[in-house]
């Protein structure tokens, strides 16, 4: 059965709530019928009208209670309504939750949530539309981790409730709507799949079985199937086999699988969604040369938003935001002009 | 129609210069904010307009109440709920509509869309309350200057939820800034009512840090109206803020179509309607003639606007390029 | 004197335990606080200690008036000038005494200093109000869990002007946390007089919240401790929060060595020192007694933390591996 | 006459408060005789009395307060009491500040300074050490400035009061109290010196006159005095030349001087005090790879924090912190065991 993105996350934190009496629900607007701006606590105040919490408009106030309930034992998921928002949350996050249970000799735990609805391409103007997650890696005790719609989304934010560290949990408005791709038996679709252990496994496809590429596009969240596409037309188009590698937990950021990748390509293209500066590019190409500039045949690219606000009118959006084509050409700069000297089938 | 070379005329003085009764002025102003919205409503259901918008349908007693006593120069900050502010501010329904269908000659070139906007001393945010402390810098900036301009700030009950507001409240408050808090409580926050997310009161929210307060219960333009001449004039003259709630009610869905109130709730409150109310009052011939007046209008500032080209990509360009 | 194993007893069990009058004993716990600061300092003086540390007297009646009210699994949350608070909840000055001192042995390790520790259910951290909706949500979480519990949450005029404080305020009231709010009101936030950094009234700051709100203007621990008797038997009983209000004053510098406020003013206070002001009402050979042992207990504190080795660079690991 | 970094800056505010009156003080505890946590506003309420505006503890509340003052034509320079708190102003300083001038279609500007002193080594704890200047970098119409002692920091703080940008001014607690070295037709002391045009031009400093070396640091703010002391202890005793640059726009960042010295020395090391992930060495790397993959000759290194909060005990503080020894140590790795090719001399 198909599903999209927002029934799987949705479902999720049903069952979980179900299971679990420690689950909480915070944040704005969550009560029935409306169940949250975009949906994914849809149901959950019906069924369990106490442990839904719909709160005033204080994004620093309620993470900052949800800290207090994680430190207590319970296990709050917060919602940010968008994740604009999270920059009056920042200080909660960082100088609180993050902080605890460090500073506190590991006395404490904060077991907090916090789902950033993030992402444009809908109209929404420069500020309901930002991917700010970027701002937000790095910080000393806060894990970082973006869903996409492969896989199970679900599944995903289970981990992250079950989660011992306070985490934020990175959705896009786009791909709420987007049907979720299963990865069985090491396959999605024509893609050959490999995942990493542990609880956010960072996904590798191939359209060539892993025997070498043309380049990796390492890309997350919303911009995950926006490389899958890219990929699947590059092959099409252009017979080149490029490498998709979809990390999970954003922070820390596990490398392996990108410079394992880059060992069969050769070339890296990174892409997010947020304008690139210091961001999750940055971080990916510095790891990876760190690590493997030996590997790197070409000077890495990264595809990322116009450092310009996010205009309203769809004219100014769509040229601010990455899209597949941005990916592909990308791609095409790192390979270069050239066939390279691997060639398929 | 995009009249970019005549001088600014702030409220006030385009008010003096209006004719007609208190009344009917009032209920053209009124008109075109809700003829304005509606239309705009009707664009989004029939998908020429993507994105989203909130209106204020019925509280627009609320903008025309309060915005014509301010005088030229005197600086609006708004938030997302803008639309009637704006068109009590600079009667400019052409640029507004350009704005919000995202076209280059908008307000701000299609840039902000329905909730940042600018214009002359007018401004608008998406992010409640962070727009107060703002305000309360204009304020404080204009008292610097010695210009006599005051501020006037908008927000709703549910913003009342921000802490920065009562960061903004204690500065204003202590440094004496010429500042009109405007609480427009809608009894909403969204799909959130007053009660789940308001504590106490409103007005003893505003004492509490020794701004005046004062409030009234009201869709009734002339009595908001009457309400806030003696409120701004007394901001104006002692250069000291006042936080003035408005208690009244919003007919329409919170944005789009996402309204999910209890029916008889929102029926009920359908009788309290500003714009039938301040029209039952009027000649009907002059309610048509201004209701005519205003349909041509707006009929033109659509058209003209649904006339403009998107702005190009090409303008995008790095605000930090020094170059 | 590392004790550990021991099960903790909180401050209302260990109150009712311990001899002498009411008076006695408060003193007893006052001598503590002031004494264990008084030596913090000489220490930071000699330049045995280093970074820095904010210094509670002047405030102990604060301390020993609110905390002795407090049950076992009771949950403090204190902020940047928490040893006052800490030694009346825990009577541990040897682990508070190491943690200052940067030793492994500290009560957390060392790692978060003066003002940022945590042991059994104490906590406090040297970020301004952030701890306020933290506060909140422990006391919602003990509410959701049935436990019974109230959380008391220490904050400074200062911090009154922190926005978020008043979204905590707004939900504690909207929710019914059981919490109590202790705002100390010493006059002075830094180097800023009251006047120049809070405007209208504390209380009524607390009541336009619909949170129930009193004030106490007092240096005297018996009076205190009379007057938060009935406030937290409230809180525990409603559990409905309070905010409650000690108008006080802060006699010594800021955080070491940094007091600029006017000499007359300080000098006036002084005849207010809680301490001697107690005294004044003990039998003069039982105030000597509880001094000296006093003094026994701090010589030995002091003395084993000295003692104690510091934390080693190899006990630093990352707070997000899973490993 | 020599100067420390607190007098240059502290007389920088006094001639601009006495040249122009549109310059106004912003925070908190600024009135003499406190005259500021740090001093650096000393004598400006004295002096200045109507425009020196010591505030509540309103982070937030008062950077918008700043914020508004400059869309109306005046020139606010914000202190935030300790950078740490800088998180309470993200949403200002996100949504509000960097967003208002393009937003408003450049109707307006916000010429807003907001300095922010940051770093450890003094012993302050977990939540008054940190440098969390890495996660304002890359925010849309945010342009974000670190002084150091080199040149003149009063100077750069004069460009950064006339910049029309809203703008993060980074200071260094510890550096405060360090002399500042003058740089003189070219040279400082030993070092040869480069300097790019514009307001806050990026030093680069030779000890081989910029004939080549052996590798290239990047370091700012409180980390470049530690790198041009490595520099020197490398040169002394283990005959290593090194450059070092010196950006002080840290966003938008020019790379151009970067990747020139690593042109010449084909290695690079990068430095910053808070931690590493994400951060501005991450850019830097990123930048560089993308630019001239081909002139590095071994794998970038990065210098920074390690990634748990700042203890307070100074055991705890010291190892957490980088000093010239992880740089050196940094460079000899980047060099690798084998001497270069090139020799000095
Ligand atoms: C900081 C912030 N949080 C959440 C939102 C999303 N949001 C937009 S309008 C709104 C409700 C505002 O309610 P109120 O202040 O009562 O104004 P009204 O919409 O009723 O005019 C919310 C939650 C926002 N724009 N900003
Ligand atoms: C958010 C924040 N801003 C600034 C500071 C620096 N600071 C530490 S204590 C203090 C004054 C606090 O005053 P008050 O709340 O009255 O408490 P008191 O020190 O008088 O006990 C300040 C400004 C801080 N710790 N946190
Ligand atoms: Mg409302
Ligand atoms: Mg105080």
């Amino acid at each position: 059965m198909t599903s999209t993105v927002l029934r799987s996350l949705n479902q999720a934190l049903h069952s979980m709530m179900e299971e679990d009496d420690r689950v909480y629900m915070v944040g704005e607007d969550l009560l029935d019928p409306y169940g949250g701006a975009f949906k994914v606590t849809r149901g959950l105040s019906m069924a369990f009208p106490d442990r839904v919490w719909t709160t005033p408009i204080s994004e620093a106030g309620f993470v900052g209670v949800a800290t207090g309930m994680a430190l207590r034992g319970l296990r709050p998921v917060v919602e940010i309504m968008f994740g604009d928002f999270l920059t009056l949350a920042c200080d909660q996050l960082v100088n609180h939750a993050a902080k605890f249970s460090w500073m506190y000799a590991e006395k404490v735990e904060v077991p907090l949530v916090v789902r950033a609805p993030m992402g444009g391409r809908r109209g929404y103007g420069p500020t309901h539309s930002q991917s700010l997650e970027k701002h937000f890696l790095g910080v000393p005790g806060l894990a970082v981790v973006a869903v996409d719609p492969f896989g199970s989304p679900g599944d995903l934010l289970r981990q992250a409730v079950a989660d011992r560290r306070p985490l934020l949990f990175v959705e896009n408005k786009v791909m709420y709507a987007r049907r979720v791709r299963a990865v069985q038996a090491g396959r999605m679709g024509a893609f050959s799949v490999r995942e990493t252990a542990g609880p956010y496994p960072t996904l590798t496809l191939s359209l060539g079985e892993f025997l070498g590429g043309d380049a990796t596009v390492v890309a997350y969240g919303g911009m995950a199937e926006l490389a899958v596409e890219a990929a699947e037309e590059l092959l099409i188009e252009e017979e080149r086999v490029v490498e998709v590698v979809i990390p999970r937990q954003l922070h820390p950021l596990d490398v392996e699988p990108v410079v394992e990748s880059v060992g069969r390509t050769g070339r890296l293209v990174v892409c997010e969604e947020g304008s690139g500066a210091a961001g999750f590019g940055a971080e990916v190409v510095a790891a990876v040369s760190g690590r493997a500039l030996e590997a790197l045949q070409a000077a890495p690219r990264r595809v990322a938003a116009l450092p310009v606000p996010i205009g309203n009118a769809p004219t100014l959006e769509a040229a601010t935001l990455p899209g597949t084509g941005e990916i592909s050409s990308a791609v095409r700069a790192v390979i270069g002009p050239a066939r390279p000297l691997y060639s398929i089938g | 129609m995009d009249g970019g070379s005549s001088e600014f005329v702030g409220p006030r003085q385009r008010w003096l210069a209006s004719e007609g009764s208190t009344a009917e002025r009032l209920y053209g102003q009124m008109w075109l904010i809700r003829e304005f919205e509606e239309r705009l409503l009707s664009l989004f259901e029939e998908g020429v307009l993507t994105g989203t918008t909130h209106a204020c349908i019925g509280q627009e007693a609320d903008c025309v109440g309060v915005i014509n006593h301010l005088e030229t120069g005197d600086v609006i900050f708004s938030n997302h709920r803008c639309h009637g502010h704006f068109l009590a501010y600079a009667d400019r329904p052409e640029w507004l509509a350009a704005e919000i269908m995202g076209r280059g000659a908008g307000l701000v070139g299609g840039r902000g869309g329905s909730q940042h906007i600018c214009y002359e001393d007018f401004f608008s945010n998406g992010v409640q309350g962070g727009i107060v402390p703002v305000a309360t810098g204009i304020a404080m900036a204009e008292k610097a200057r010695g210009t006599g301009r005051i501020v006037c700030v908008f927000l709703g009950d549910g913003t009342l939820g921000q802490g920065v507001v009562y960061e903004a409240l204690n500065m204003a408050s202590l440094w004496s800034a010429p500042i009109l808090f405007v609480v427009e409580d809608n009894r909403w926050a969204q799909s959130t009512p007053v009660e789940k997310e308001l504590s106490g009161s409103m007005v003893a929210r505003g004492e509490a840090f020794g701004v005046a307060s004062s409030e009234i219960t009201s869709t009734d333009a002339e009595e908001i109206y009457g309400h806030f001449e003696g409120i701004v004039a007394a901001v104006r003259k002692t250069g000291r803020p006042h936080l003035g709630v408005i208690h009244t009610y919003r007919l329409c869905h919170h944005s789009k179509s996402d309204d999910m109130r209890p029916e008889e709730e929102v029926e009920a409150r359908r009788a309290l309607d500003p714009v039938p109310l301040l029209r039952s009052r009027l000649d009907e011939e002059r309610a048509s003639a201004i209701e005519a007046a205003v349909q041509k209008r707006l009929e033109e500032a659509f058209s003209w606007a649904l006339d403009q080209p998107h702005p190009a990509a090409e303008t995008l360009r790095d605000p930090l390029s020094t170059s």
